[in-house]
């Protein structure tokens, strides 16, 4: 375990707990962000520099930009706290929390471990270039995920329309 | 609790207008850059779409009326000049010829002459430097501005040599004006009245083709016709909504009938028409200068009878108005016989062309309201008075 | 097309540029302190009073009148009339301002004060530094600090002062012809 | 080693870091080599901060027929050392109720993230602070840190302008950001590298006097265009300038920012500035090369700089001439225009690439954005009534 790993794990970990604790709102968000950087970092000290350059670029580019935006167009942004106060609701929904959390967790265990990667000699693994890493994405992305990568390219095409359609019918309302 | 934007409570007129979603008030001024001095518009908005605005005027009130009611009629004209700081000249013609009205002064021909001249090129400046701020507002970072400033300066220029002051010209005077004017200064306004067209093409040059300038201003704060008429809106604002009234036609006051000029009229009434129908009144103005230095005859140019100190005028009204830059300036002043007006009120444009403000902005969004109020050409020495 | 209007905007203020460093019609500054444009002649600031002769109280011309105290619009002339007399510039007995403030701090410059005046006492000057630290005492200007010669008013209003001087000699010639020699004499020895 | 004196003039930055970090200890030499480099970033671009401040102001003074600053130092240069003292000398108003630790925050992560993106522009021939397979990819990725770092400033002030105008940043780098991307991607497909270092390298040979630079092609210019653009209503400068529009929201986002702190905003803005600037030169003209064969022997880094400042020069120009434009009309132009161009810039760049080289490519290349542009710009006008008029006169 590096020293930078152990830096970033603790900025992630520190950013996603205090996103849980925090009272306000836009702070959670601002922890968060800086979670989801700390993973990018993650990432890139692995070596995986597309993912994690487009890591930083979709989540805190566009996703933390989209929930800040979220948050200041309702009224959320100024209440403290919306949670439920209640000792039983704090208790359910902690347990919903965990919950999910070590559902995710087994998951992403579970996946990890079949993953052939990590049955193949560890030497593959480090020896591959980050360039020859890009070019395969690339390749793999084109070639042999075609098929999936043009079927969500089309099903973004019409979660886009279907923005601009719902977009388009305020305007007769409004005037 | 972080109030960070006023929230405020639907009110029925907004929800009648079929407003949804929250409301951000926002006190524009007095202390903001684009509002022409002190003034202050309270605006509702929804998103950035204005839903209600109201002008808030009165900070630069400086008791204008009461003052002159207390001052002879001779002490008023300096107060004159501080109205409408931009254009003395005409605030000053305005005054004198309620006066001469109220008590039946004649005006020597070569007065009247220098009285158009004058007048004339205080519109040049007014105008120029007026695009100059509409494009300002619109964030044009100075350079129209500074391009009006430079002639402009000439003009103000020209005044200072003629009274001895470049913008509280206190130049006329009730029966005429205070001082002549030599042939060198009759040459250098005719120096100006012809290099004037060639920065007129320079500034269209860098404006009037603009796309940016164009879409900004096309369609932007329409003002029909109709309102315009109720409103009493004048001057080039009430000309861009396509009304075809010039007092220096209507009235044909001084010696206008002998000057052949046009009237530029709009047909949209939005800001773009309000900028091109200044520019092309400064054309026609240029046309009136060429015509008025070349007719300029010699003579007196006070009348010798009439007592600027301790005038006292027969008791009785009189209503002098002239077509100032900014629109109908006008002058109405009761005479008890004494040597201070009984009564002394100002009409002045700007205060009036103000008042549909809200009409032009409401559904249009903050940075339109920026761009409509510099269009309206208001100066808030005249608008508080 | 799109952005013709744009480009041709652009070429006039790169005109403008470039222009600046040729043409002196594109670059009107005038770098203050260090040059000055000429005044002109008209140019008006704050009243001064004037005086004929050296000595500052003998030769006022002021006769305290107080006309332009009344015609001020603003406001800003402060007269006390004098008790005793003493001979203006045609030798007549007159009062003299004991004391003759200007409160140039409200004083607008409008010239009105210098119009009403049936002396010729009272004339604009044409000097506009005038900053002080002192904001009531230095603003408020007496009757010493507004006290100017003749000769500096035909420095800074040459042909003003030129037809006012010549009033002047007609009158005092007027004066002269009906007055007694004796008089004239004393006139002249003042 | 010998090398021709042009050559190492050319290195002599390049050498001077190889000697200082051959003193130090074999361990600790990568790290003292990258802090080599990003000292040099950290010590040069806010110099030349500084002097842009100068030329900016000298010259839009020039535009308006005045002198510009001319009274600190000769020709004025050292106004920008007056204007730090000053900003660091003034009172750091805080507002009361603002939040302060997101409102201390902004200035810096801004200045932060835009000095970031300087580690992948190669400055001149090995002249890259990391040479990042992914140079282009984690150029956009820093930049868009910007964005957080105006809204916390915006929402951390608690004052209603910054909000609006941080909610107008905001949304204009989202828009812009697609338009600056896909016309990059051309590039990027046709250098088949998303490294600048390399993008660069590709752009460095000659046929003839003319150099390879993609700007030389007619989707390379189109999309260097809509490249310049993005990149002007990227960094807020005008046109696009309505997050600070200061006639109407007074300073946007930074209203409520005094002192040192505003003068950090004021770097952050530059330094992206000459970041995109820096990156339209890597993607479009060449990078470090020179424009004609024969003048190679110039420096590269001085080649680098030398197209750095002329794109400051155009960026200062506009400024001078050209009004804001309003919020509704800046998306338009995003997502009307400059979104269906870029991709159009896409297609060519492609078209380019597979149509054998001769006059036809060019013919083929050129109709195929030419078009589209006359008519598009029509449809964008002509859709909202705009255009010159004529006025009637009455007697």
């Amino acid at each position: 375990m590096s020293l930078s790993f152990l830096i970033l794990a603790l900025l992630t970990l520190g950013g996603a707990v205090a996103a849980m604790t925090l009272h306000r709102l836009v702070h959670c968000v601002l922890a968060l962000t800086v979670a989801l950087a700390g993973l990018a970092g993650l990432y890139l000290n692995l070596g995986a520099q597309f993912v994690g350059l487009a890591q930083i670029l979709v989540y805190v580019g566009a996703v933390a930009i989209l929930i800040v935006f979220a948050v200041l167009l309702t009224r959320g942004a100024e209440i403290a706290s919306q949670m439920d106060s209640s000792r039983q609701g704090r208790f359910s929904a902690l347990a919903g929390g965990v919950a999910t959390a070590a559902a995710v967790f087994a998951v992403l265990a579970w996946v990890v471990l079949h993953s052939p990667t990590l049955s193949a000699p560890a030497a593959t693994m480090t020896q591959v270039a980050p360039q020859a890493a890009m070019q395969q994405i690339g390749d793999a992305l084109m070639r042999r995920y075609v098929l999936p990568l043009e079927v969500m390219g089309l099903m973004l095409t019409a979660a886009l329309i279907g923005a601009v359609i719902l977009a388009l019918e305020e305007k007769p309302e409004a005037q | 609790m972080s109030a960070m934007v006023t929230r405020v409570v639907l009110e029925e007129e907004e929800s009648a207008r079929g407003v949804e979603g929250e409301l951000l008030e926002i006190s524009m001024g007095p202390h903001h850059p684009s509002t022409h001095g002190v003034f202050r518009m309270d605006v509702r908005l929804d998103g950035e779409r204005v839903t209600r605005l109201k002008p808030v005027f009165g900070y630069l009130h400086r008791n204008h009326e009461k003052i002159a009611e207390k001052a002879s009629y001779l002490a008023a004209i300096p107060y004159t000049d501080r109205l409408d700081y931009l254009c003395s000249m005409t605030n000053n013609w305005g005054y004198a010829l309620a006066v001469e009205k109220l008590a039946g002064i004649p005006v020597p021909e070569r007065a009247e002459y220098i009285r158009v001249i004058t007048a004339e090129l205080t519109r040049l400046q007014n105008h120029a430097s007026l695009i100059g701020f509409l494009l300002q507002d619109m964030g044009a970072s100075g350079t129209p501005l500074m391009y009006a400033f430079r002639e402009r300066e000439k003009i103000l220029d020209l005044f200072e040599s003629l009274t001895g002051a470049r913008m509280m010209c206190n130049y006329m005077r009730f029966g005429g004006v205070r001082v002549d004017c030599s042939s060198e200064w009759l040459e250098a306004a005719q120096n100006i009245a012809s290099s004037f067209p060639q920065f007129l093409d320079e500034y269209e040059q860098l404006l009037t083709g603009n796309e940016i300038l164009m879409a900004r201003t096309q369609g932007v704060g329409a003002l029909s016709a109709e309102l315009a008429v109720n409103a009493g809106i004048t001057g080039p604002m009430l000309r861009a909504s396509g009304v075809n009234y010039d007092l220096r036609k209507v009235d044909r006051y001084g010696i206008y009938d002998r000057f052949t000029f046009r009237v530029p009229l709009g047909d949209h009434g939005d800001v773009y028409d309000r900028y091109m129908i200044r520019l092309l009144e400064m054309r026609e103005s240029v046309k009136i200068l060429e015509q008025a230095l070349a007719a300029i005859p010699e003579g007196p140019i006070i009348d010798p009878k009439t007592r600027l100190r301790g005038l006292r005028p027969k008791a009785g009204e009189a209503y002098g108005r002239i077509e100032g830059p900014k629109g109908e300036l006008g002058f109405f002043l009761i005479s008890d016989g004494s040597t201070n007006p009984y009564r002394y009120k100002v009409r002045p444009p700007s205060m009036i062309n103000l008042t549909v403000l809200e009409d032009m902005c409401l559904g249009r969004n903050v940075a339109d309201v920026v761009v409509i109020l510099g269009s309206v050409d208001i100066v808030m020495g005249e608008v508080d008075r | 097309m799109l952005g013709e209007g744009i480009v041709k905007g652009l070429a006039e203020t790169a005109r403008n540029f470039l222009g600046s460093f040729v043409d002196e019609e594109r670059l009107t500054t005038v770098e203050y302190p260090e040059e000055r444009l000429p005044q002109a002649e008209a140019a008006r600031n704050f009243p001064f009073l004037i005086y004929d002769g050296d000595d500052a109280e003998k030769g006022l011309r002021c006769v305290a009148c107080q006309i332009c105290e009344k015609e001020c619009p603003p406001r800003c002339i402060h007269i006390e009339k004098s008790k005793d007399k003493k001979p203006d510039y045609v030798g007549k007995q007159q009062f003299y301002p004991a004391v003759f403030d200007i409160d140039v701090s409200v004083c607008m410059s409008c010239q009105i004060c210098v119009e009403v005046c049936p002396f010729e006492a009272i004339r604009m000057d044409t000097q506009f530094e005038l900053s002080t630290d002192d904001r009531f005492g230095g603003l408020l200007w007496t009757k010493a600090e507004l006290a100017k010669t003749n000769e500096y008013y035909h420095s800074i209003h040459p042909t003003e002062a030129g037809e006012t001087d010549a009033r002047l000699d007609e009158e005092k010639a007027k004066v002269a012809a009906k007055a007694k020699p004796a008089e004239a004499e004393m006139q002249a020895k003042a | 080693m010998t090398q021709a004196p042009v050559q190492q003039l050319d290195q002599i930055f390049v050498m001077l870091k190889h000697w200082l970090v051959g003193y130090v200890p074999a361990a600790a030499q990568p790290v003292v080599s990258s802090l080599l480099s990003v000292v040099a970033i950290l010590a040069l671009f806010p110099a030349l901060f500084a002097f842009t401040t100068v030329l900016e102001r000298k010259g839009l003074g020039r535009m308006q027929n005045r002198y510009g600053p001319n009274r600190v130092g000769p020709f004025g240069l050292l106004q920008p050392l007056a204007d730090g003292i000053k900003s660091l000398t003034k009172e750091d108003v805080v507002p009361r109720t603002a939040d302060k630790a997101v409102h201390f925050m902004a200035p810096l992560l801004l200045v932060a993230a835009s000095f970031l993106a300087y580690a992948v522009l190669p400055v001149g021939r090995n002249m890259a602070a990391v040479n990042l397979d992914a140079g282009v990819l984690y150029f956009f990725a820093v930049g868009a840190v910007a964005e957080l770092a105006v809204f916390m400033a915006g929402w951390s002030s608690h004052n209603k302008y910054s909000l609006l105008g941080a909610m107008r940043a905001i949304a204009q780098m989202i828009s812009y950001e697609v338009p600056l991307i896909l016309s990059s991607l051309a590039v990027i497909m046709a250098a088949g590298s998303l490294s600048t270092v390399e993008i660069a390298g590709r752009q460095a040979g000659y046929s003839g006097i003319w150099p390879h630079w993609y700007v030389l092609t007619p989707w390379g210019l189109a999309g260097f265009l809509l490249f310049m653009i993005a990149a002007t209503a990227e960094t807020n400068r005008s046109p696009f300038d309505l997050p600070e529009g200061e006639s109407e929201i007074i300073a946007g986002y930074y209203t409520e920012y005094s002192g040192f702190k505003f003068a950090l905003f004021f770097l952050g803005e530059y330094l992206g500035m000459f970041a995109i600037s820096g990156l339209g030169i890597t993607l479009f003209l060449g990078g470090w090369s020179a424009p004609f064969s024969f003048l190679t022997w110039i420096p590269s880094w001085i080649w680098f700089f030398a197209k750095l400042l002329a794109l400051i020069a155009v960026f200062i120009w506009m400024r001078g001439t050209l009004p804001r434009l309003r919020m509704d009309q800046l998306m338009n132009f995003a997502w009307k225009f400059m979104l269906p161009m870029a991709l159009l810039v896409m297609v060519s760049a492609g078209v380019w690439r597979f149509l054998p080289h001769g006059v036809l490519r060019w013919i083929v290349c050129f109709v195929m954005i030419a078009v589209p542009y006359v008519l598009l710009g029509r449809g964008l006008l002509q859709g909202k009534k705009i255009g010159k008029r004529t006025y009637r006169f009455a007697e």
